[in-house]
């Protein structure tokens, strides 16, 4: 079996407030291999921007990871250091594709000035070569006109244009996993349909992981291989998405498809709201809006279990059904 | 040490410069940081800058040396008046050259005086009643005729006001009929023992002088004459000072505050010049307007004034006090005259006649003073400490010398109470008593007070009209009597002018006419 | 029956400015030639992607953008013609509520103040009593009026945003991206509560939104715009059933499904949509058209009623295509 | 109460919060401070330009005074100039960029052209022009300085409304029948404070100081008032000896300006909701 | 470009003819007289009228002001009412010592309040911020000529490194023409000897007149650092993993320093207050003590010019600042 191209597990990120230390990320794990799309998925607030900062390595100041690995092509990007990080690894080793394409560009530098600062950054060399290899690029992620672009600012493409622009760059040093941040909220569905194949096309051509965050189940089922979904920080269950979209196990997760327009004819909600991860309840966190909570759900965190080959959940129903 | 017997960690700072100071000073040239005149012609400005420029760059046919000033010929040889004072005939000196090389003769002498007259500006004011232009006549190329329109006393003494120009050039450059103002006003035309160097003018700032080696007097009475001057204005106390200890300021002004003086003494480098001058201090009440239209209260204010307090203290000594309008030392005071003295009983006294005639001593008192002048600042306060403790209201008005001589125009603007200096324009009592108090020159701010008594207004008249020192001195005793007898005004002290000068310097001579600003006298090491 | 709200060829031309000295902006048509008309108690999908004139449509209806030409009709009364301000008079049934719900309110004002001054501005007495009632009935607890903007959910501001019209008894109301950027759990019961609203107080909805699910699944008519024309007007049913518009067929198979992927179906649309302030004559999607023809480079086609369905099209797609 | 606690971590402002509260009790109770109040008008000529000392802490001036009483009876008229000024400032600056930014056509334009006109107006020329109409006085010195700072406040406020004009709830207020005035003065003002903060604090020390140059060139303060700008424009006739006549009340100026500036940084911080948000 | 110039410098006449006429009319409602000035301390009441005819102050004010933008528009700024010397040239003789000396502090005041403004946002709410932040505003409060004085006796007296006053030594003449700017006149003249000379002169005054402006550019650059960090595009710039110290003062600084660009326009409209204590304690001839020479002997004609001078340079900055904003944001180039 080939080494996953990033590996976490329990992971646990604390918060420093007014309150004492939060646990904004805990017990979260699932694994990406390569050539493979992860989905990450979770109501806002879920933690998911945390998680990108903590793979990264770019967590506000208060923040920290208290305990977990993240193994990135099996080294523990815990032990880098900053410089290790910034050097090696964000931007080169694993690429970044931000939410949101009209403010993730710096208005005022030009596009080639932005790109090639990172790619000469991260690899030395002839500007002319980084900069026929950012073209290339450029017309892979089919951006009309790709020698111009370079001399152009932000403003003067179309949100789509600037994620096309991102997604290369994300690629420009050749990593081996890209991180998608919600790269499609802010597009129009058309526009989505676009860059969700050309998504689709790179890793397939190109063999690199992806973890995808989203909170889209749609976009989720177009394009990923694998799920992972995320509640208030924890992770509740992973598998294939086919799987999990068709049987989903916890009752986070068939909660969340049961409101999906497609699936609902009336309208269906969750009841209460996603707990501040300042103030999670103890224990299964989904707990207070679960329609099958046990008085046990509240003692302690469940442990994940495996109730079919390539699919974890975490939730104590199946711990009993295990036990059984 | 003197120094290091002060506190205070900035005297010692400044001490420590004496030494550098050597090796600051500038070789061959002096440094004034005095400033310069607004505009560089004599016939447009007659004020103390320009006095200490036209000494040095500009010869007059009389000019006044020494201390008491007297009235020594200049470019004239000397000079005779008929016995009514009405015809004056000067004979100039030969072989005397402007800087350009060209000789002076009668017509620069009356181009001058009729340009003078023409523009009509300050120096003008001592002739413009009694002199046409066409009565300035050159009989022949060495003698100059003046024909007054009628006897003037002070004639004599405002002849040095009048700078000769070389007319050959400021008619060259003549413009629209403008007697070549705007020329001149920029550049140079004198025969002075000092001439300005071309292209050094920065207005108010800034301008430079060479030495004339062809001066009518010659140099052979100085041995080390200073070659070069440079005029350099240093705006704030504190710089002439600092530059004065650290050698590269040469000259100051000669207003220095009393209390630098101690300093500028400790230092190796730079001392201070102490000259009684001709400059009255003086307190101005407007005796044409409520409440100052009461004798009994202008006693009262001016028995409130602690003199010797202001003179001691505040002044450290530096002054002489000045019972009257007239300086001490010049004639037409009256010696016996005992003038008022600080006494709050005697002032309490005097308040309350004033009460009884209506004086409302809630009402509130404004005394102007010029902001730029410390010591005026501080002799208002002082007094309204003092008035304060009878029972006088005084309310101190920061303002402007723009402002406030605008406002002498009448009566009703003008303040109740200011205070200013008058200084020597030319050594005549007609400078004080006569343009003070004569109600004549009501409307100027010298005559602020508003005083009118027509038996002052006849004697200041007559003596106008005489020649004779003899014969005017009794007239202006007289009326200066009376205007003290009046109490027109509060007369405080007669000044002690206080110039910083660098060591290295010496044979510098005052006078109280141009303030010791005339240079040709100095020698200088280095 | 009269409709509520009827729009007859609405024009809007935005922006443009005649500058002095130096070049003049051309205004760009944002809206071009739009005719609608609303049933009582109706709720009016309009669809479509951004730029193409669904929001400023809407907020001419509302009154705070002036139209440059047509009608708008209020009950049958003309209201049309007006400045902002006396638009706003005249339309005072009509109200609407922001996309960003968050964004649409005063962050230094409580809920509370903010629900009272509504009140306040149109001159309605009783207020507290009104403003318990409005956010009972959108589901918030009377606690919510002392807090602020800021902290409160999503999903909360949404209930804010409606509270705040209700208040003012609105008739119709023209809903602006209502479930953008809401969760799923969210947006399901934010949609639970529009649908209760609108029996409860009798409103007439003009929905507007770019998400085709949540449209399928609320509206009674959608109209479909592509670059400031409908072109596209039918009973939801139908145009999920059958597209008639090549563009809206795109639209439709452009959006994500649950489904899962449909790697192999039809490439997806190219392109983008033309800058509005520089059209192609001719039908504005005629360059991003499989079908197009030299007829659609030259004429821009009519919204014209076609087997049940208003169509701006010169080749719409035949019924049994879908 | 969690506003309080942010700020209580921002030191610099807490300690501009110290020194503005003690700069208002001295002007409050100075008179009752002031180890001789009675040197507010009193000369004392024995006792002239003495170095600080244990009876005259911080020395004497050029009227034999004790400065630290007059440092302390002088806190009054300070507060008053810099609070009159801005405040008035403000009070004319703000309605004007307020409506200039919020209106679009000939009043907008007009008042901004107004604002250009008084802005390029030098402070002196203006300061000199009042205090002859007026006769010269702090409260003509106070005009002037009002007339020439608030076309700072117009241009801030009028580039921040325009900001916020466009802004969504400003829209939503014009939705439900909202008029101008109520959405300018309880909507954007409120919205925009931060920055006039910042300018309103800059301005409070600046004032002080220009004050004291309007006060020496005999447009201003008026002795005997124990004005700080004023002492330290006197002073000058005696630098560098009695650097103790300059030092004291230009560092009395000097704190209450750090302290009204370090407040105002702070209220800024804290009222920004951008800043709200981090941490 | 060169159109929105001249459709600036055309916007900017009608205000500045309006501030020319409140200017003229503040300064005719002053009573102050410069007939008084100019007849001198020995005058008659009658030489006063004279000079007062002579000048045209008895006439109606509106004709007075006909005149006087007649002269305007021939640039000619008439003669100074108390020195008789044309103004245009006294003028023209001190403006570039002041704009020398105005560049200079501006030059130092942003070249050390923008990193000071950075590093302070940088350490938003830390010891360096709080520091900075102490140290930037007390520059703002500093009484200037104190400050310029304890400069004096340090580095002109006490240690002797720099000259006391002035623009340059006494033995020294100004190279003359063809620029009026010493600094630069004495480069194209091959004076290093007067540069050298000149730049000492410079740098006690222009640091004095500096420390009020770098507080203001510290303060404003920090705020818009402080802005600029919450933005999106940082937060990407990290997780690319951009070298951090460029990111900061190159990638971030350019975006905050917009609105630090407009408070150094008007700052430079606060030139003539700043500059008045300055040029008067360090002698520098230049604009401001020229101003408050008119301003004490009542110089209409003076005060006008200075007026219109300020108005033209303030207008002439704003231009500048709008320009360099075109310059540092490519989307107001395009006129968006």
């Amino acid at each position: 079996m080939t080494v996953p191209a990033l590996a976490i597990t329990g992971l646990r990120v604390g918060i420093r407030s007014d309150e004492g230390m939060a646990r904004i990320l805990d017990h979260i794990a699932f694994s990406i291999a390569p050539g493979c799309i992860l989905g990450v998925v979770g109501e806002s607030g879920c933690g998911k921007s945390t998680l990108i900062r903590t793979i990264l390595g770019i967590l506000p100041p208060a923040a920290e990871i208290v305990a977990g690995s993240i193994l990135f092509e099996g080294e523990d990007l815990r032990a880098f250091s900053e410089a290790e990080l910034n050097r090696a690894v964000r931007g080169s080793r694993i690429g970044f594709v931000p939410q949101d394409p009209y403010l993730a560009l710096n208005p005022l530098f030009t596009i080639g000035a932005q790109l090639l600062e990172v790619m000469r950054w991260h690899a030395p060399g002839e500007r002319r070569s980084h900069s026929t290899r950012l073209v290339e690029l450029l017309r892979r992620v089919q951006l009309p006109d790709p020698e111009a672009a370079l001399a152009r600012y932000p403003h003067q493409f179309s949100g789509g244009q600037r994620q096309r622009l991102l997604i290369a760059a994300a690629l420009a040093c050749s990593p081996r996993l890209v991180i998608a941040d919600e790269p499609t909220t802010a597009l129009d569905v058309t526009t989505q349909q676009q860059i969700l194949r050309l998504l689709r096309e790179l890793v397939d051509e190109l063999g690199i992981a992806m973890l995808f965050v989203t909170h889209d189940l749609g976009v989720v089922a177009e394009l990923c291989d694998e799920v992972s979904v995320i509640y208030a920080g924890q992770t509740v269950e992973s598998g294939p998405t086919a799987a999990m979209l068709d049987r989903p196990l916890h009752p986070y997760t068939r909660a969340l498809l049961a409101c999906h327009p497609d699936r609902s004819e009336g309208f269906t909600g969750i009841p209460g709201a996603v707990p501040s991860p300042l103030r999670a309840p103890p224990g299964c966190r989904f707990a207070p809006r679960c329609a099958g909570a046990r008085p046990a759900c509240t003692g302690r965190s469940p442990a994940p279990q495996w109730p079919e080959p390539g699919r974890s959940v975490d939730c104590i129903l199946y711990e009993a059904k295990a036990a059984a | 040490m003197q120094i290091t017997r002060r506190q205070g960690g900035a005297l010692a700072m400044a001490s420590l410069l004496a030494a550098r100071g050597v090796r600051a000073a500038t070789p061959g040239v002096l440094v004034r940081s005095d400033s310069p005149p607004a505009n560089l012609d004599p016939h447009q400005l007659f004020d103390v800058p320009m006095m200490g420029y036209a000494l040095n760059a500009y010869d007059g046919l009389y000019r006044y040396e020494n201390n008491p000033p007297e009235l020594q010929p200049w470019l004239a040889e000397g000079h005779t008046a008929s016995a009514d004072g009405l015809e004056w005939e000067f004979r100039l000196r030969p072989e005397v050259r402007f800087h350009d090389g060209a000789p002076l003769t009668a017509e620069d002498v009356v181009y001058s005086f009729r340009r003078v007259l023409a523009l009509g500006k300050a120096p003008a004011s001592a002739f413009l009643g009694i002199l046409k232009p066409e009565n300035v006549t050159a009989p022949d190329a060495r003698t100059v005729r003046f024909r007054l329109e009628r006897a003037y006393g002070p004639f004599l003494a405002a002849i040095p006001i009048v700078a000769i120009v070389n007319s050959r050039l400021v008619r060259a450059n003549e413009k629209d009929g403008d007697h070549g103002a705007a020329w001149l006003a920029g550049n140079e035309a004198g025969s002075g023992a000092y001439a300005f160097v071309p292209g050094s003018l920065t207005t108010l700032e800034r301008l430079d002088m060479a030495r004339f080696e062809g001066h009518f007097l010659g140099w052979s009475d100085n041995p080390s004459p200073v070659p070069r001057i440079a005029v350099r204005a240093a705006k704030e106390t504190s710089t002439g000072v600092l530059g004065l200890l650290n050698g590269s300021i040469d000259w100051t002004d000669s207003y220095l505050p009393t209390d630098q003086v101690e300093q500028i003494q400790g230092s190796r480098v730079a001392q201070v010049a102490k000259d009684v001058s001709m400059r009255t201090f003086i307190i101005r009440m407007n005796n044409a307007r409520a409440p100052f239209t009461s004798l009994n209260l202008r006693k009262a204010m001016a028995h409130a004034f602690n003199y010797d307090g202001f003179i001691q203290e505040i002044l450290k000594g530096y002054a002489d006090r000045n019972a009257g309008p007239i300086p001490n030392q010049l004639w037409g005071a009256p010696k016996d005259a005992p003038g008022y003295a600080y006494d709050l009983d005697k002032a309490r006294h005097f308040l309350k006649l004033a009460q009884a005639e209506g004086f409302n001593p809630r009402q509130q008192i404004r005394i102007h003073i010029q902001s730029q002048l410390e010591q005026t600042n501080q002799a208002a306060q002082l007094f309204q400490s003092d008035l304060q403790s009878i029972g006088v209201n005084l309310r101190i008005v920061a303002d402007t010398w723009a402002n406030i001589v605008s406002a002498t125009a009448k009566p009703e603007t003008s303040p109740d109470m200011w205070i200013h200096w008058v200084s020597t324009y030319f050594v005549d009592p007609e400078n004080w008593v006569g343009q003070m108090y004569d109600s004549r020159f009501h409307g100027t701010w010298k005559a602020s007070s508003f005083y009118r008594n027509e038996k002052v207004d006849a004697l200041l008249q007559r003596a106008r009209g005489l020649v004779a020192q003899a014969e005017r001195a009794p007239l202006y005793e007289e009326a200066t009597r009376q205007v003290m007898a009046d109490c027109a005004d509060i007369w405080v002290y007669n000044t002690v002018e206080l110039r910083g000068l660098a060591r290295r310097l010496s044979g510098y001579r005052f006078c109280p006419a141009g303030g010791g600003a005339e240079m040709r006298w100095l020698q200088m090491k280095g | 029956m009269t409709p509520i709200l009827e729009v007859q060829d609405l024009s809007v031309s935005l922006g443009g400015r005649r500058r002095w000295l130096g070049r003049s902006i051309p205004p760009v048509q944002a809206v071009r030639g739009v005719s609608l008309a609303v049933a009582p108690g109706e709720v009016l999908g309009i669809v479509g992607e951004s730029g193409c004139g669904k929001t400023t449509l809407g907020r001419t209806i509302l009154g705070l953008q002036r139209e440059s030409g047509g009608e708008i009709l209020l009950d049958g009364k003309r209201v049309s013609g007006l400045a902002p301000q006396a638009a706003r008079r005249v339309r005072n049934s009509i109200h609407y509520v922001h996309q960003d719900a968050g964004a649409a309110l005063d962050p230094w004002w409580s809920i509370g103040r903010t629900l009272e001054e509504a009140l306040a501005i149109q001159g309605i007495g009783d207020r507290p009593a009104r403003v318990a009632e409005v956010l009972a009935a959108v589901g918030l607890d009377a606690g919510a009026a002392r807090r602020y903007p800021h902290e409160l959910s999503g999903g909360q501001l949404r209930r804010v945003a409606l509270a705040r019209i209700l208040a003012l008894r609105p008739r119709v109301v023209i809903l602006d991206e209502p479930t953008s950027g809401l969760d799923m759990s969210v947006q399901a019961m934010v949609l639970t509560l529009l649908r209760d609203l609108r029996v409860r107080y009798g409103l007439t909805y003009l929905f507007i939104s770019h998400d085709l699910s949540v449209v399928r699944r609320f509206c009674d008519r959608v109209a479909i715009m592509y670059l400031g024309r409908v072109v596209e007007l039918a009973p939801t049913a139908e145009v999920f059933a059958a597209p008639r518009h090549p563009y809206t067929r795109s639209l439709l198979e452009a959006a994500p499904r649950l489904t899962g992927r449909r790697a192999a179906e039809a490439a997806p649309l190219a392109g983008e949509p033309p800058s509005a302030a520089r059209l192609p004559p001719g039908c504005a999607f005629a360059p991003r058209c499989a079908r197009s023809s030299a007829a659609c480079r030259a004429e821009d086609p009519a919204l014209a009623l076609r087997d049940g369905a208003e169509v701006a099209c010169h080749h719409p797609l035949e019924r049994a295509m879908a | 109460m969690l506003v309080l606690r942010k700020f209580l971590r921002d030191i610099p402002a807490v300690i501009g919060a110290v020194i503005i509260l003690f700069v208002v009790i001295l002007a409050l109770f100075g008179p009752w401070i002031a180890p001789y109040p009675e040197d507010a008008s009193a000369s004392h000529l024995l006792r002239r330009l003495k170095p600080p000392s244990a009876a005259y802490p911080f020395g004497t001036d050029n009227l034999g005074r004790d400065i630290l009483s007059r440092v302390i009876l002088g806190a009054r008229g300070a507060l008053k100039v810099a609070l009159v000024v801005v405040g008035l400032a403000m009070a004319i600056g703000v309605p004007l960029g307020l409506l200039a930014g919020y209106e679009r056509g000939v009043l907008a334009e007009a008042i901004m052209r107004v604002t250009d006109v008084f802005l390029a107006l030098p402070q002196l020329i203006l300061a000199l022009a009042l205090a002859q109409l007026l006769g010269p006085s702090v409260e003509s010195a106070m005009l002037a300085l009002t007339l020439t700072y608030w076309p700072f406040f117009t241009r801030i406020v009028h580039a921040e409304t325009q900001r916020l004009r466009n802004a969504l709830f400003i829209d939503a207020l014009q939705g439900i029948g909202a008029g101008t005035p109520r959405i300018l003065l309880l909507h954007i003002l409120p919205n925009i404070l931060s920055p006039i903060i910042v300018r309103a604090t800059i301005g409070l020390g600046f004032t002080i100081l220009v004050a004291a140059v309007l006060g020496f060139l005999g447009m201003g303060a008026t002795p005997p008032d124990p004005d700080w700008g004023l002492a330290v424009a006197q002073s000058r006739t005696y630098l560098p000896n009695a650097w103790w006549f300059a030092t004291f009340p230009g560092l009395a100026i000097l704190i209450a300006v750090l302290g009204f500036n370090l407040l105002g940084d702070g209220l800024r911080d804290l009222v920004d909701p951008r800043l709200r948000r981090s941490r | 470009m060169a159109g929105f110039i001249a459709r600036r410098v055309l916007l900017v006449l009608p205000s500045l003819l309006g501030l020319l006429v409140v200017t003229f009319l503040l300064i005719r409602t002053v009573p102050a007289d410069p007939a008084v000035a100019l007849a001198g301390d020995n005058a008659t009441p009658e030489q006063i009228e004279a000079i007062r005819r002579q000048y045209g102050l008895d006439q109606p004010l509106l004709v007075q002001f006909g005149r006087y933008l007649a002269g305007v528009a021939r640039l000619d700024f008439g003669a100074s009412q108390f020195s008789g010397r044309p103004v245009a040239a006294d003028i023209a003789q001190r403006l570039p010592a002041t704009l020398e000396l105005t560049f200079a502090a501006l030059l130092i005041g942003a070249g050390l309040g923008i990193p000071l403004g950075v590093v302070a946002a940088m350490n938003h709410n830390r010891w360096p911020d709080f520091l900075l932040r102490i140290l930037s505003v007390g520059g703002i409060a500093i009484a200037a000529f104190w400050l310029a004085i304890m400069l004096q006796l340090l580095f002109a007296m006490q240690l002797g490194w720099l000259p006391l006053r002035g623009q340059l030594s006494v033995g020294l003449t100004p190279p003359g023409g063809p620029t009026g700017f010493l600094l630069l006149d004495s480069l194209l003249h091959g004076r290093l000897d007067i540069l050298g000379d000149a730049l000492r002169h410079l740098v006690l005054p222009a640091v004095t007149l500096s420390v009020g402006g770098l507080a203001t550019i510290a303060r404003f650059t920090r705020a818009g650092v402080l802005d600029t960090l919450q933005k999106d595009f940082v937060l990407y710039e990290r997780a690319v993993g951009f070298p951090r110290r460029r990111m900061v003062w190159i990638y971030v600084l350019r975006n905050s320093v917009v609105a630090t660009v407009s408070q150094i326009g008007l700052l430079f409209g606060s030139l003539i207050a700043g500059a008045v204590v300055v040029e008067a304690i360090y002698d520098w001839p230049g604009i401001g003590s020229y101003t408050v020479q008119a301003i004490l002997t009542a110089d209409a004609k003076v005060m006008l010019a200075v007026t219109l001078l300020v108005g033209v340079i303030y207008a002439a900055v704003n231009i500048l600042t709008d320009l360099a904003l075109a310059l540092i944001d490519p989307r107001i180039r395009e006129g968006r």
